[in-house]
């Protein structure tokens, strides 16, 4: 009855419905070639949805080949729901972040729960078991106006709320906030889980005759074209056009959890894929596709949660908390089984066929019939054309220059307010951190430390992107981006092992947002070559514009490392009174996207701090062997607001510690520049010799009983501060913003 | 000594707690099922944090149904020790093992943090190895920790001397800065700091130990005297 | 079939820090007017007809599991729905 | 001065968790007969009189912070109270 209501093949091209779909004509044409006839509407939403940049990488797909994805460690690369790598005794780690930027720009709270969610069931669909959650995540300026204060209260707040409930320890992360994230927030989330070898499971529909069965909630109208309006710039009408939203469930997410952990266990169990962007589409067409098999499915069969509900909206909901998985024949019972003491439902909807077909059956008719290939991995790819915007240019051609300063003391102050480097204990003390007991390192740190209970190891985990850098010079910034998380892993003690990123940029028909995607992944490619972290899974997410501005290029970085030994777990903040101060690396006057430079010209300019990679690689294999060597108290990489920021954050939550420094050269340039590759070391006196050997450094200063930070350069005593004034502007910011 | 941790659907710190037994304390636990329909053999029950049902209606109030919430109540009776953390704690109110109700922190917000308590009493089988009056740092996580009670059973619970925690630095705006309680025989305690996530100073602090020692010696001693 | 309404709110003696809250909020808005809010549960179930009284039944769902009488009180409205 | 009933629900096509949840239990309470239950808000605000139309005032206060009007829709009940 209800199918009447659709419009037929003939009008959805006479029409052009497709396009309302995000089909373009040729695109249209294409699906047509394919099918040898006009598609009718079940179909055609099955290839806009497939085809949507979201889930087919049409435009990103030729600039993520230029990732390095291969290592000795990587056990799964980019392709299925997360990436592996090895760490040895038989286990691995299992990794990926993606964004719910657009559904968070709708309903924060919800938007960035289900995130969470959806990252959750990528790394547990493929066996392994999520033992930390990380985000990143960039708002307006939060004094602008009450629409950022509630997108980020609200973000927080979801992020909290599902984490929390499902209980995996949220442990890291960062927030920069610029205008140009006002209308387009970005929310991206990271899961970290460890795996048995023996294991590990993929998205594979293999063995014609197999059982396909669903497991989880009900399918509802909610998202319905989720992908797709993922792939479209916000306007000021996205408000009308937006799907129904989705409202997460972390509770039966917990029992799908559970159940599937134990399902992996289970030899009937043939391959798995959780329902994520376009649900019941991608998941059948690429299990399919990627085992060379077809699917047919009888979509009566499918849970709903609602009644009438076409093929149509069943295929492209986009309902939270759902798995698709292949079970071998007559074994059906033994997954009821496990499933159903977690009170869930497998439900068998459909069979593994050997004519790479996705067959559809609703109401005893076949209301959809396509080649899995031609949905999963031959939609078009698009070459975009790409040019260098003036900008660039002209910031290229600037000289450097040192913001005017005339207070050192209070510019120190004033920059530990700023949002994005103030602390953010108000947003981190809403995450269970340490559900699980095993995080070692909570979040306050350069790194995220998290034990691997019954061995000595660790794993260590950040997620790091510095937009404003890459605004100014994209390549170079990308190498940075990749270069501070591998840093922040150095400096907890633990070698980098691989990445994930998610690509956030504007519209990538736009050549100059296309060049800014070239070249961030140049740079970044460069990095993770010559740190020998490969790319081992990510999520792009282009149209990241409100009303025709983009968001600065944002290329999240997320990377673990591995800690062989708890005992080399190190930490940023000071430990007592006597130990030495050592600066690596090089400060030159760089303030292009500096914290200062936002600070004193209330916009950003010029060029990108530089960053030579030969340099980064030594000074991290340096302050890794040094750390080994037990010969570090406590060690932290400069980053926004320079060597100052760096001295006082590691000063903060000590009970009665301060620092006596002294630097070398210009006081603003000393103090303040974002000259890359550096760290600030302690020592204790007795380790001074070993250090030494093992580390080219500067000797700075020291660490004292005085509960003061004192800064000289040259002759100067150029900053002066109590530890608890410091403390108190830092800590303060964020809240007395919201207030 | 042989310890049961509860696990409902949707308890996540049950894990936490096993392992604090079990590692921390080398004594022997098992995980039991929210179905199980007997706690025999158990010496001491632990119901533990997490979102037993998601919290979805009130924290705990699906949970109390469960079959083992009869076992519960029996080895309550019974007189075996009986710790609920957090969402245990939530449980054990709402089946009225314990005086009282939740409600929602007064920042309305989900608060996860180190705090301090003071041991009001250590003259209890939770507490005994702590000194009256210690302090001791053992963190929260939850949203719903404000503890209320009218003010006749605020008034027993004072007499009593059941109130066994209560916090230096309220985060939550609970009653009387009330941290932790027991039932008037003692034997039921409710808290909703997490001393399983204090036994290790790998992790940030071990004051928690203490509390499980206070039970294992309590045991032991009640059985070496019958013995 | 019964459509029921059930209203579940904090007692009157119970500070309500949800309530407490949006007051805050909404006076900084300049919603002086607003004096007090008080912020419960409203669910709507749907009670099929069965050999048990509905209001009997409905009372009973309420004190053991919607409501938590400690510090809540309860009120419902059941209409009866006449199947088309 | 007014009181003012407001009624948050969940709109049609929206996931209701809490609901199902409820429902499930009361299942295996054998409460049968509760087929559906959704969960919502009830809100009771005490407004005072002012120049502005209390109505008005309501329907901003309920756009504005009662309800995410995204995922939920609102209604409410205005009553004028009498001063003793
Ligand atoms: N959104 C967040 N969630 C959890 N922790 C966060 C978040 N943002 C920042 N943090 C934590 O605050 C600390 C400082 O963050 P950041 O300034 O980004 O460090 P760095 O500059 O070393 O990368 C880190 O421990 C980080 O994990
Ligand atoms: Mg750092």
């Amino acid at each position: 009855m209800l199918l009447k209501l659709e419009p037929s093949p003939e009008q959805i091209k006479q029409e052009k419905i497709y396009s309302q779909m995000g089909l373009t004509d040729e695109e249209f044409q294409m699906v047509e070639d394919i099918l040898g006839r006009t598609p009718n509407y079940t179909e055609t939403g099955l290839f806009s949805v497939m085809w949507s940049e979201h889930c087919s990488y049409k435009n990103s797909k030729p600039v993520l080949r230029k990732f390095p994805t291969s290592g000795a460690h990587v056990l799964q690369g980019p392709g299925e729901g997360a990436g592996i790598v090895d760490i040895g005794d038989e286990q691995a780690v299992v990794f990926k972040i993606e964004s719910h930027n657009h559904p968070s720009a709708i309903e924060p709270y919800q938007g960035a729960a289900t995130g969470v969610g959806g990252i959750i069931r990528d790394v547990f669909s493929m066996g392994a078991r999520p033992i930390a959650l990380l985000n990143s995540l960039r708002f307006g300026e939060l004094d602008a106006s009450s629409r950022v204060q509630y997108l980020f209260k609200e973000v927080v707040a979801g992020i909290a709320g599902y984490g929390n409930c499902i209980g995996i320890p949220t442990v890291g992360g960062e927030i920069q906030f610029d205008a140009c994230y006002e209308g387009n927030p970005l929310v991206n989330a990271m899961c970290v889980g460890l795996i048995d070898h023996k294991d590990i499971k993929k998205g594979q529909a293999h063995g014609v005759g197999n059982t396909v069965m669903y497991i989880g909630a009900k399918t509802g109208r909610d998202g319905i074209h989720g992908a797709t309006f993922a792939s479209e710039e916000l306007t000021e009408s996205s408000d009308e056009k937006r799907p129904a939203v989705q409202v997460g469930d972390p509770f039966m997410e917990k029992l799908l959890l559970e159940a599937c952990l134990e399902l992996v266990k289970c030899d009937a169990l043939v391959g798995i894929q959780d329902m994520g962007a376009a649900g019941l589409t991608s998941s059948s067409a690429e299990m399919a596709s990627k085992a060379g098999s077809g699917i047919e499915m009888n979509l009566d069969l499918v849970p709903q949660r609602e009644k009438g509900m076409t093929a149509y909206e069943m295929m492209l909901s986009e309902s939270q908390e759902r798995m698709l998985i292949v079970v071998e024949k007559g074994r059906e019972q033994e997954i009821v089984d496990i499933v159903s003491k977690y009170d869930l439902d497998a439900v068998a909807i459909g069979v593994v066929t050997d004519d790479k077909m996705l067959r559809l059956v609703h109401n005893g008719e076949v209301v959809a019939n396509v080649p899995a290939d031609a949905l999963a991995e031959e939609a078009p790819v698009y070459h975009k054309p790409s040019s260098e915007p003036a900008y660039f240019r002209e910031f290229q051609a600037m000289e450097n220059t040192v913001p005017e300063v005339t207070d050192h003391n209070e510019t120190l102050v004033n920059l530990l307010k700023q949002a994005t480097i103030a602390s953010k204990e108000w947003v981190y003390n809403q995450y269970d951190y340490m559900v699980r007991t095993s995080t070692v390192v909570a979040p306050g740190s350069d790194a995220a430390v998290v034990r691997i209970r019954g061995t000595r190891k660790a794993l260590a985990m950040t997620t790091d992107c510095n937009s404003r850098y890459l605004y100014l010079d994209p390549e170079t910034g990308g190498k940075i981006a990749v270069a501070e998380a591998a840093r922040n892993i150095v400096a907890s003690g633990g070698v980098p092992l691989a990445i994930t990123d998610c690509l956030n940029f504007g519209n990538p028909e736009k050549p100059e947002i296309f060049w800014q995607i070239e070249k961030s992944v140049d740079g970044m490619s460069e990095a993770c070559n010559v740190l020998s972290t490969p790319v081992i899974g990510g999520n792009v997410s282009l149209y990241n514009e409100r009303s025709g501005t983009a968001v600065y290029p944002t290329p999240v970085v997320g990377m673990v490392g591995l800690i062989e030994d708890i005992d080399h777990i190190t930490t940023q903040s000071f430990k007592a009174a006597g130990d030495l101060i050592y600066l690596i690396g090089e400060t030159k006057p760089e303030f292009g996207g500096s914290e200062l430079q936002k600070l004193t010209n209330n916009n950003i300019f010029g060029k990108a701090p530089e960053l030579n990679l030969e340099v980064e690689e030594k000074a991290q294999k340096q302050v890794l062997s040094a750390i080994r060597a037990g010969v570090v108290a406590s060690a932290h990489d400069v980053s926004e607001g320079g060597v100052a920021v760096a001295l006082a954050e590691s000063l903060m939550g000590s009970e009665n510690l301060g620092a006596n420094v002294t630097l070398q050269g210009e006081a603003t340039t000393a103090l303040f520049s974002e000259s890359q590759s550096r760290f600030v070391l302690t020592v204790k006196k007795e380790n001074q010799a070993q250090f030494e050997s093992l580390v080219d450094a500067t000797y700075i200063g020291t660490v004292t009983d005085s509960s003061v930070l004192k800064i000289t350069c040259g002759e100067e005593l150029v900053v002066s501060q109590p530890v608890s004034t410091l403390e108190k502007a830092w800590k303060g910011a964020i809240p007395c913003l919201l207030s | 000594m042989k310890f049961a941790v509860i696990v409902f659907p949707g308890s996540n710190c049950d894990i936490d707690m096993y392992h604090a037994i079990k590692d921390e304390l080398g004594e022997e636990v098992e995980y039991v099922w929210h179905d199980a329909t007997s706690l025999e053999g158990f010496d001491a029950i632990l119901l533990p944090g997490g979102f037993s049902y998601g919290d979805y209606l009130r924290t705990g109030a699906i949970a109390r149904f469960s079959n083992v919430m009869k076992e519960v109540v029996k080895a309550a009776e019974a007189g075996k020790p009986i710790l609920g953390v957090c969402n245990g704690f939530q449980i054990l109110l709402e089946a009225g093992l314990l005086p009282g109700a939740m409600r929602r922190n007064t920042s309305l917000k989900f608060i996860c943090k180190n705090v301090e308590l003071r041991v009001e009493n250590n003259e209890t089988m939770f507490s005994g190895s702590y000194k009256q009056g210690e302090t001791i740092q053992i963190p929260v996580a939850h949203g719903e920790g404000n503890y209320y009670c009218d003010e006749e059973t605020l008034a027993r619970l004072k007499e009593n001397k059941q109130i066994v925690f209560t916090y230096t630095n309220n985060p939550n705006g609970s009653l009387e800065d009330i941290a932790g309680i027991m039932n008037e025989k003692g034997n039921v305690l409710g808290m909703m700091p997490h001393p399983e996530r204090a036994v290790d100073q790998l992790l940030g602090g071990a004051d928690g130990v203490k509390l499980f020692q206070s039970i294992v010696k309590q045991w032991r001693d009640s059985h070496v005297v019958k013995a | 079939m019964y459509k029921v309404k059930v209203f579940v709110t904090l007692r009157e003696s119970v500070l309500d820090p949800q309530g407490t809250a949006v007051v805050h909020s909404l006076h900084s808005l300049n919603y002086q007017a607003v004096s007090d809010v008080r912020i419960g549960k409203y669910m709507e179930l749907t009670v099929e007809k069965s050999d048990r009284d509905v209001e009997e039944v409905v009372k009973e769902v309420c004190e053991k599991i919607l409501a938590n009488t400690v510090i809540e009180d309860y009120r419902y409205e059941i209409e009866e729905v006449v199947a088309q």
